[in-house]
């Protein structure tokens, strides 16, 4: 484990992030998610972003990072980066323009490297400012945009394959160099010539470990003092150990995990819909089947607080889903349903039952399918529980092969990436054809339309139309029943250091493998 | 040959520890005179290996002796009760005082020592302080005793004949110079040609260096060739013992008779056979009377109900029919056509 | 009269006789069949349905839940009895299909010879040679669904090489023995001489292979189980651990809802071990300690034979 | 044992002539060979007996299975009724083994244990004689073992082999060969584990086997003595040939090859004139994987000729009728 | 030598149909590298990031199954193993050189060390036959029966979480960086007890059951019984003569447990973080990793061969029955 209390040089001092991620190549490439950088998150120590989006607090703006200001279209189809003067890699060499725009071009010419697909056009240089054009509008792009991290010119460009390139010096201008590599710990050191001054945290070393178990104990030990990692009862497994020092912080982006059902299956009828949502318990799912670690989402539309505030219409500010068995079973007797004794009988008087299928071994969804099951007897739905392997379930949602499964959503900047995840028309695909999203089969043409409208809207009032009539899509139609967001949170200790973003002071994301890391190493002090 | 090595009286084994043991030995008292050939005979099951493997407290479980002595008298006059010694004195006795050839040599030497390792570990173990070099000189001297060449030391015993197996192992008895060898059918599975190579050179070391042997053997022709006296043994217990001559000339016993009769003469005329009837007695329910009495042709009423004991002073015979009676009558060695 | 009879060579009828005279695995059996019924009666004698939430949540072993309960308030002891009979049937389908894959290719390969002999045993020297977990892992990736009898499937297909190596090695054994040959002379045909000749005299080394591959299948099951590879909706004690380990049960002080079951896995591995014991005494009757009672005053040793005088003899 | 007339040629039933059999092993670099019979020829007759002796390992068993089809042959060929026989498998072997039967030398090996007399014995009798009703086969069951004098019958029928003693198994092995309904009985080594007086049982059973039911005999043993007594005619094999071969009691009484006469003067014999202990020759029998060149004996034979360690003899006519394999018996080459 | 040719046919040509199983079962795997990496992330990464893995991975050519088999063994005879997708682009041999050393020191000492502790308890057993002795035997199976990670798991709850005496999960201290210096193999070896402990302990018992049933085997056999005769030394009689047959029989059972090594020790190394290849090939089995899992297999394909040639070897070796003569 990390530091049983011996010391090496300087480990009294050092901090020691874990991640539950199993064994690590040495590999710093950061453009690769398979790279021991990425999966720890060691690559936001020396790559940095050129603004640091906060994905928790999406309505504020980014803070200036290695770009000073930025200037967007008004058809979000190109953006002026200034860029900050003053910065050095970490070979002495200065961070410039021309390192910008090489890195916008390496992303342009490499596939492999964009994986955000964004459409880059011209990308041009102009004193300190590089002019970066796209082919489309890039609204709900902008801040996978700003988050792009700068690579320095003079390295990459003599790299002949950066694809297949493990970057083992890797030279940055963030503020911590990779000081040695092992298989279990990554070591990474201040640097005195940082821009943003020397770091207080002198030695950060992450550790990785094979599993969740492993992880938290070496949390709660204290052996570990910043981490990313699902725990169940974190109050009684990691809190109560010190609680003075041990805390966690699980805020959420706009992002969730919903139960996806098959509207071109078993839940073609909205009526049928509606009602299991509303038997279903969303606290109970976020405490239980998630220790009360993935945030709550209690919003009928669907999107996270309250990262989401902004967006929330008119119409539902301040609404919270509430478990009503009476209104459900009224819905579904409008609807034509029959309970016969403890069956429910739809309308063509077939019992109703579905099956809930989530992979083997995903235990957190897997507990949320019990309740939900539990919760759908009460309607009289026979509803059993099956899981299948990883590749087997994956296949069967491409395909549409399910009656109903816990799946995520991508997370972005705007609540449009969850509804075009769950709604989108121009990613239908008919029932055996593989489709990317939409995976319940979703076909509502305002739908389509709305998302359309969303992302390709020059002004405010557009898109808030369109994301108002999204919402009352998915509080009548239920698509899909959002359950939890997707947390980026993070266990951190402040026992040695402080100033860690929490509720009180949420200026960045808490999870030590977002681009904020820098942003977060620069703001701890001594404790 | 009037003072006795070896002593055995009242010797019982069972097998097994519980009521329903097999009472493998009964009451069997048996002297070994000093440079005597004593031949134990009898069919297969009859006894004589446990008899060997008792006297020296080497039955493998569920082997128990129930009673009786084993005494050894030593050339120098000390007499060892040997189911009484301690371990270690134990230890120390065996080989060097009593040594034993057991039956089958592909299984007593073992397979993955060199032979002559395990002739010099026995001098080793019982001549501690001894240079290795002499054991090693004596050992060759021993193969070479036996007819082996001293070349073959380094051989593993899968090398070997069945025959020089066989040979190694009375070379090893000889190692430590016992007055005592008990030989358990050291030559079934050899073809006679082999087995008569190793008796004669049995005798002639007999000759040579004086100790006495026990051959036991259900070959009769065999022991009556080379044994001086012959114990007949049934079902757990001696019947007959006397001089080899007189066995085979005049067998008190029926079923000495029966024995003598079983086997055909390989020269002079051809005689007719008579065999035994019957079955081998079961040893774990033996009838109350004479064991051999269900078998016997001359069976009477009193040999049911009471068991004979083995007496008569220099041949010894345990039956109840009179020394020179119906069995005289019977002996029909007569010749056929 | 016969003082050596040939190992392996005792008739079957005799042999379970002798098999449930040994006191350990007559310990053994008795503990299986308190598992076989516990397995039977199921969901009969569970004092709750497994599946069922309640408030309850993970509380230790009370009047109520003898063995406590799980963070969703589920009934620990109801889980285990539901779950023993997925682990018997499993182990005992594993066993059967190793079991008689190892006894085709064994006794095939055993008598046939040659270049048979050759490519069949390649066959299982393959399956030895390649990791059996890990190929568990794969191969039951390779189904939809890992449910009981996909996993029973998977380690039964991959678990035979063991059992047929030795079963090869006894057939080529028993291939030259005389009675072989003596049938093969009075005319019976090949198929008879496999099937009624040779295969009888396996039966005891089948049963330990059978039960040897009952216990490696048992615990793969639920080593497989508890990585979160199979299906974790049929109740097995593997499923019991797989939660407990995914909500960190013992880092929780939850030990009421691991420690059971691991026992339960172990004690069921001891029985069929002790079975096993049995047989092996069976086969090779060296191993017997000498009747059923233990007798004082006489320790057994080789070397050194006891003595017990009696006073009359 | 009355003497019978030289039997004419007609009943001869199996022949063999030039058997040989050469396992391959492996020893070293090379592929070797133990040359375990070497061009045997061997004649068995309806209504007698040959016995086959010889030492240890000199092949005697090879050539009972060899005739009982269950090794394949290196060279030579097996008549039965003068028709050559190469069936190993299907039915035509079976055919054959209606015809010829073996005994195993080893009652405690051949009969499987898990089986029981019933089984045994039913087997054989429904591979041999197809159809035959449950009544039908009991009696035979039945007669079978009161020819084998295992009476009475419902006694052993359902004896596992453990349960019999070994007299009373080799007897099964024996009406487990009748059962075929042989013409010819192979009889290996049938008594060598057997005491004495058991042995005895057997062995006049054989015989008289061989004079009810006319059938041809091949008697191997250890025991030359038994031969004397049971056989019609007894060959000697040593190394894998064939010695000497003759009417039994003059090859026991009046051996002719050396080998036999050390063979005989080996045997134990209670009878035997104390001053004749002295033993012809001495020595190990030889490698059969290289084997001596010449006579095989040569190397061990007290009366062995420079021709001998260079020229194998080939069977010459010996004294009494027999043929001898030896230089001794040469009346052309002047010696 | 022909045996040993023709052992060495046999092992090239098994070697040869593991290889190409190991090549093909993976392949048969439903699902891709991609789409696992996406899997995992569970929204973490962005579904946008599908092209551009494939791209990455190479995965946007068609090559037909059977070219890329040739490719394969075209590579394997240059000594290339390809590129990880776990760890893309890191090679697979670097992967496998860098965690192969931990496994086969921690799970090789301790199978050493629990064979060595386990024959020489079986022969003991064996040998004191009939004693009170016996009673450990039902102990034995007991602990030979408990799942692996059960055991390892209860050990990390008693021996280090609540009662810390060995450091719960890792193969060494994180301020450390490997090297050969004493500090560094010092936190090594004290990482490593704890695993090597529930290891010895949980595959002890099999060992000492075998030697305890073969001893009590040989134990009657007469050659024993014979060196009993002769007046040895109990000490010499059980080691020289009983135990040294007995363990034969072992020895081949060990040296295919050597080969296992590599292959078994999965659950270890989940249970305590250690860093071994077991994990790495579940992970690559996971992750659809095909070079890895192709590599990894073939690592242990080659050691569990070895270990058989080593085990014919040896015991040609100990068995002089099984040497040839001339
Ligand atoms: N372990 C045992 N358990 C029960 N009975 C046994 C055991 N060993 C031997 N016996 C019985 O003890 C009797 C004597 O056996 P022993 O070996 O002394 O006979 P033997 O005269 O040497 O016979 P053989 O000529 O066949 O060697 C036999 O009837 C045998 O069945
Ligand atoms: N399958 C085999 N492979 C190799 N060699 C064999 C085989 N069978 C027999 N031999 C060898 O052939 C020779 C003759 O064996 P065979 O069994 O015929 O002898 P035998 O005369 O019957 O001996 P015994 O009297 O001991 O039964 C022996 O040297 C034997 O080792
Ligand atoms: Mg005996
Ligand atoms: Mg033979």
């Amino acid at each position: 484990a990390c530091g049983d209390g011996k010391t090496g040089e300087g480990a009294g001092e050092a901090l020691t992030v874990g991640m539950p991620n199993g064994p690590l190549a040495n590999n710093s490439n950061p453009f690769t998610p398979t790279s021991s950088g990425n999966s720890l998150g060691y690559r936001w120590l020396v790559y940095e972003p050129l603004a640091q989006v906060n994905l928790i607090a999406p309505g504020k703006p980014p803070t200036p990072w290695l770009a000073t200001k930025w200037t967007w279209a008004p058809d979000y189809k190109k953006v002026t980066l200034s860029v900050r003067e003053g910065v050095t890699w970490s070979d002495g060499k200065p961070l410039t323009a021309e390192d910008v725009a090489f890195t916008f071009t390496l992303l342009k010419s490499t596939p492999a490297f964009n994986g955000d697909a964004i459409p880059y056009e011209a990308i041009t240089v102009n004193g300190g400012d590089v002019e970066v054009g796209f082919t489309a509008s890039q609204y709900i792009n902008q801040g996978k945009i700003l988050n792009t991290f700068v690579v320095p010119k003079h390295v990459w460009s003599a790299i002949a394959d950066p694809t297949t390139d493990t970057n083992q010096n890797p030279v940055g201008s963030g503020p911590y160099t990779l000081k040695t590599w092992t298989a279990q710990v990554v070591t990474m050191a201040a640097r005195e010539d940082y821009w943003g001054g020397k770091p207080a945290v002198p030695e950060v070393r992450y550790t990785s470990y094979n599993d969740n178990n492993a992880q938290t104990t070496a949390l709660a030990s204290g052996a570990c003092q910043w981490s990313f990692v699902f725990m169940p009862d974190y109050q009684n497994v990691f809190v109560a150990k010190d609680s003075a020092n041990h805390k966690l912080w699980f805020p959420s982006g706009l992002g969730i995990h919903a139960l996806w059902l098959n509207c071109e299956g078993v839940f073609k009828d909205a009526a049928l819909r509606r009602a299991l949502s509303l038997v279903i318990d969303r606290v109970a799912i976020h405490k239980q089947g998630h220790a009360g670690l993935y945030p709550l989402v209690d919003s009928p539309t669907g999107i996270p607080l309250p990262a989401g505030e902004a967006f929330i219409s008119a119409k539902y500010q301040g609404q919270k889903h509430a478990v009503d068995i009476e209104k459900a079973k009224s819905i579904l007797t409008q609807a034509g349903y029959k309970l016969d004794g403890e069956e429910l009988k739809d309308p063509s008087g077939k019992p109703v039952a579905f099956k809930l299928v989530d992979p083997a071994g995903w235990s957190d969804y897997l507990a949320d399918l019990q309740i939900i099951a539990d919760a759908a007897k009460k309607l009289g739905i026979a509803a059993t529980v099956e899981t299948k392997t990883v590749d087997a379930w994956t296949q069967a949602l491409a395909v549409g092969d399910f009656d109903a499964t816990i799946h995520w959503t991508n997370t972005g900047v705007t609540p449009w990436d969850i509804y075009a995840n769950i709604m989108d028309g121009a990613q239908y695909k008919p029932l055996g054809e593989t489709a990317t999203w939409n995976l319940g089969r979703y076909r509502n043409e305002d739908a389509t339309k709305a998302l359309a409208d969303f992302a390709n809207a020059t002004g405010e009032t557009e898109r808030k139309a369109a994301l108002d009539l999204l919402q009352d899509l998915m509080v009548e139609q239920v698509p899909a029943i959002p359950l939890v967001a997707g947390p980026i949170g993070g266990e951190y200790s402040t026992k040695q250091w402080k100033g860690w973003p929490s509720q009180d002071d949420p200026y960045a994301m808490p999870q030590p493998t977002q681009p904020c890391a820098s942003q977060i190493l620069m703001k701890l002090t001594k404790a | 040959m009037n003072q006795p090595v070896l002593e055995i009286s009242g010797l019982s084994v069972d097998y097994g520890y519980h009521d329903d043991a097999v009472h493998a030995l009964r009451d069997v008292s048996l002297s070994l005179g000093r440079g005597e050939v004593l031949g134990l005979a009898g069919e297969s099951g009859c006894g004589k290996s446990t008899l060997a493997y008792a006297a020296t407290r080497l039955l493998p479980p569920p082997g128990l002796i129930t009673g009786g002595e084993v005494l050894f008298h030593s050339r120098t006059g000390e007499t060892l009760d040997l189911l009484r010694l301690p371990d270690d004195e134990l230890r120390a006795a065996r080989w060097d005082e009593i040594a034993i050839v057991f039956q089958g040599a592909m299984n007593s030497l073992n397979p993955v020592r060199r032979v002559g390792r395990q002739l010099t570990d026995v001098m080793a173990a019982h001549r501690p302080g001894v240079p290795m070099s002499v054991h090693k000189g004596r050992a060759r001297e021993l193969l070479g005793l036996v007819g082996i060449p001293a070349d073959r030391m380094p051989a593993y015993p899968h090398q070997l004949s069945g025959g020089q197996r066989q040979r190694v192992m009375i070379a090893m008895a000889l190692a430590l110079d016992p007055q005592v060898v008990i030989m358990d059918e050291p030559t079934t599975a050899l073809d006679v040609v082999t087995q008569r190579q190793i008796v004669e050179r049995l005798i002639a070391l007999r000759a040579e260096l004086g100790f006495s042997v026990v051959f036991i053997t259900h070959d009769v022709s065999l022991l009556i060739e080379m044994a001086d006296r012959i114990a007949v043994m049934y079902a757990g217990r001696i019947v007959e013992d006397a001089p080899a001559a007189e066995i085979y000339a005049e067998p008190r016993h029926p079923y000495t008779r029966g024995l003598l009769g079983s086997f055909p003469p390989l020269r002079g005329p051809r005689r007719a056979l008579s065999g035994i009837p019957g079955a081998p007695p079961d040893l774990a329910s033996l009838p109350p009377g004479c064991a051999f009495a269900p078998r016997c042709p001359h069976a009477f009423a009193r040999c049911e109900g009471e068991r004979p004991e083995l007496s008569g002073g220099r041949r010894l015979s345990a039956c109840f029919l009179p020394a020179d009676g119906p069995v005289a009558a019977v002996q029909g060695v007569a010749p056929v056509e | 009269m016969a003082t050596t009879t040939p190992t392996a060579l005792v008739t079957p009828r005799r042999g379970f006789r002798l098999v449930l005279r040994n006191r350990k695995a007559a310990a053994g059996l008795i503990i299986l069949g308190v598992f076989a019924l516990v397995a039977a009666l199921g969901e009969l004698i569970a004092p709750y349905d497994p599946d069922a939430l309640s408030p309850a949540l993970l509380e230790g072993p009370s009047g109520a839940h003898w063995l406590g309960t799980t963070n969703t308030g589920q009934d620990i002891l109801s889980q285990l009895i539901a779950g023993t009979r997925g682990v018997l049937l499993v182990g005992l389908l594993a066993g059967a299909i190793a079991t008689v894959l190892s006894i085709v290719v064994g006794v095939t390969a055993g008598f046939v010879g040659g270049a048979g002999d050759e490519a069949l045993s390649l066959l299982a020297n393959v399956f030895l040679v390649i990791p059996a977990l890990p190929l568990i892992i794969i191969v039951a990736s390779l189904l939809p669904s890992a449910g009981g009898t996909t996993v029973a499937l998977v380690i039964g297909l991959t678990g035979w090489a063991w059992g047929s190596r030795i079963l090869r090695a006894q057939t080529l054994s028993l291939r030259r023995r005389d009675f072989v040959q003596a049938a093969r002379a009075n005319g019976e045909s090949l198929w008879r001489i496999v099937f009624f000749e040779i295969l009888p005299n396996l039966t005891a080394i089948i049963a330990s292979g059978f039960i040897g591959t009952v216990i490696f299948a048992v615990l793969s099951q639920i080593t497989l189980a508890f990585i979160g590879v199979t299906s974790v909706s049929d109740w097995n004690w593997g499923t019991i651990l797989f939660w407990a380990q995914s909500n960190q049960a013992l880092a929780q002080g939850a030990w009421w809802w691991f420690v059971p079951a691991g026992l339960c896995i172990a004690l069921l591995g001891t029985a069929l071990t002790l079975v096993n014991f049995g047989i092996d005494e069976f086969v090779n009757p060296r191993l017997r300690t000498g009747g059923n009672r233990p007798v004082k005053g006489i320790r057994p040793r080789v070397g050194f034979t006891p003595v017990r005088r009696k006073e009359t003899s | 044992m009355a003497e019978t007339p030289p039997p004419p040629d007609d009943r001869v039933v199996l022949s063999a002539r030039g058997l040989t059999k050469h396992f391959p092993v492996r020893k070293g670099l090379r592929r070797k060979a133990v040359r375990a019979v070497e061009s045997v020829d061997l004649t068995l007759r309806r209504g007698s007996v040959v016995a086959l002796v010889g030492e240890s390992g000199s092949g005697k068993s090879t050539v009972a299975r060899l005739l009982a089809m269950l090794h394949p042959a290196t060279a030579g060929e097996v008549r039965l009724r003068g028709e050559p026989v190469s069936a190993r498998f299907g039915r035509r072997f079976r055919a054959y083994c209606r015809q010829v039967q073996m005994i195993f030398q080893d009652p405690f090996a051949s009969l499987n244990p898990v089986h029981t007399v019933r089984y045994i014995l039913t087997r054989s009798l429904r591979i041999h004689h197809a159809g035959l009703s449950t009544p039908e086969l009991t009696a035979r069951l039945a007669g079978l073992l009161e020819q084998v004098h295992l009476t009475p019958p419902e006694r052993y029928l359902d004896k596992f082999p453990h349960e019999l003693s070994g007299g009373q198994r080799q007897r099964v092995s024996i009406a487990r060969a009748l059962g075929a309904g042989p013409s010819v009985l192979l009889a290996d080594e049938p008594v060598s584990m057997l005491d004495v007086s058991i042995r005895l049982g057997v062995l006049n059973l054989l015989r008289e086997l061989t004079t009810e039911l006319d059938l041809a005999v091949l008697y191997i043993t250890h025991d030359i003595a038994s031969a004397r007594y049971f056989a019609d005619t007894t060959v000697v094999m040593y190394a894998g040939e064939i010695v000497e071969s003759g009417d039994s009691e003059a090859v026991t009484q009046d051996p002719a090859h050396p080998y036999t006469r050390l063979l005989i003067a080996s045997a134990p014999d209670p009878d035997r004139p104390g001053g004749d202990r002295e033993i012809p020759a001495r020595g190990e029998p030889p490698s059969l994987i290289t084997p001596p060149p010449g006579c095989r004996f040569h190397p061990r034979c007290p009366q062995a000729m420079e021709r001998c360690r260079t020229q194998a003899p080939p069977a010459l006519p010996g004294p009494g009728g027999r043929a001898v394999a030896c230089w001794l018996y040469d009346t052309e080459a002047p010696e | 030598m022909t045996f040993l040719l023709r052992r060495l046919a046999f092992y090239l040509v098994t070697a040869w149909a593991a290889i190409t199983l190991n090549f093909f079962i993976p392949r048969m795997l439903p699902g891709n590298p991609v789409q696992s990496l996406i899997t995992r992330y569970q929204g973490q990464l962005s579904t946008d990031a599908t092209k551009a893995l494939y791209a990455l991975f190479g995965l946007d050519e068609d090559t037909s199954l059977w070219q890329q088999y040739l490719d394969y063994w075209g590579r394997l005879f240059s000594g290339d193993l390809g590129l990880s997708f776990t760890y893309f682009p890191t090679p697979v041999a670097e992967v496998i050189e860098q965690s192969l050393p931990w496994t086969l020191i921690l799970v090789g000492l301790s199978t050493m060390v629990s064979f060595t502790l386990g024959t020489l308890a079986g022969a003991y057993l064996g040998w004191r036959r009939g004693r009170w002795t016996d009673a450990l035997l039902p102990i034995g199976s007991f602990f030979s029966a408990i799942p692996y990670f059960w055991l390892g798991l209860i050990a990390i709850a008693v021996l280090a979480v609540a009662w810390p005496l060995f450091p719960s999960s890792g193969g060494w201290d994180g301020a450390f960086v490997p090297s050969w210096d004493a500090d560094f193999i010092w936190s090594a070896v004290y990482h490593g007890a704890l695993p090597a402990i529930t290891i010895v302990i949980s595959s002890i018992a099999g060992w000492m059951l075998g030697m305890r049933n073969m001893t009590v085997t040989v134990a009657a056999e007469d050659y024993v019984t014979v060196a009993h005769a002769k007046g040895l030394k109990e000490r010499t009689v059980m080691f020289a003569y009983a135990a040294r047959n007995a363990v034969l029989p072992n020895v081949s059972g060990f040296a295919l447990s050597l080969g296992f090594i590599v292959g078994g020790t999965l659950v270890t190394e989940i249970v305590f973080s250690y860093p071994g290849i077991g994990y790495i090939l579940y992970q690559g089995v996971s992750a659809k990793d095909y070079p890895l899992m192709q590599g990894v297999f073939l690592i242990i394909t080659l050691s569990v061969l070895a270990a058989n040639m080593l085990a014919d070897l040896a015991y040609a070796l100990l068995d002089p029955r099984t040497r040839q003569e001339g």
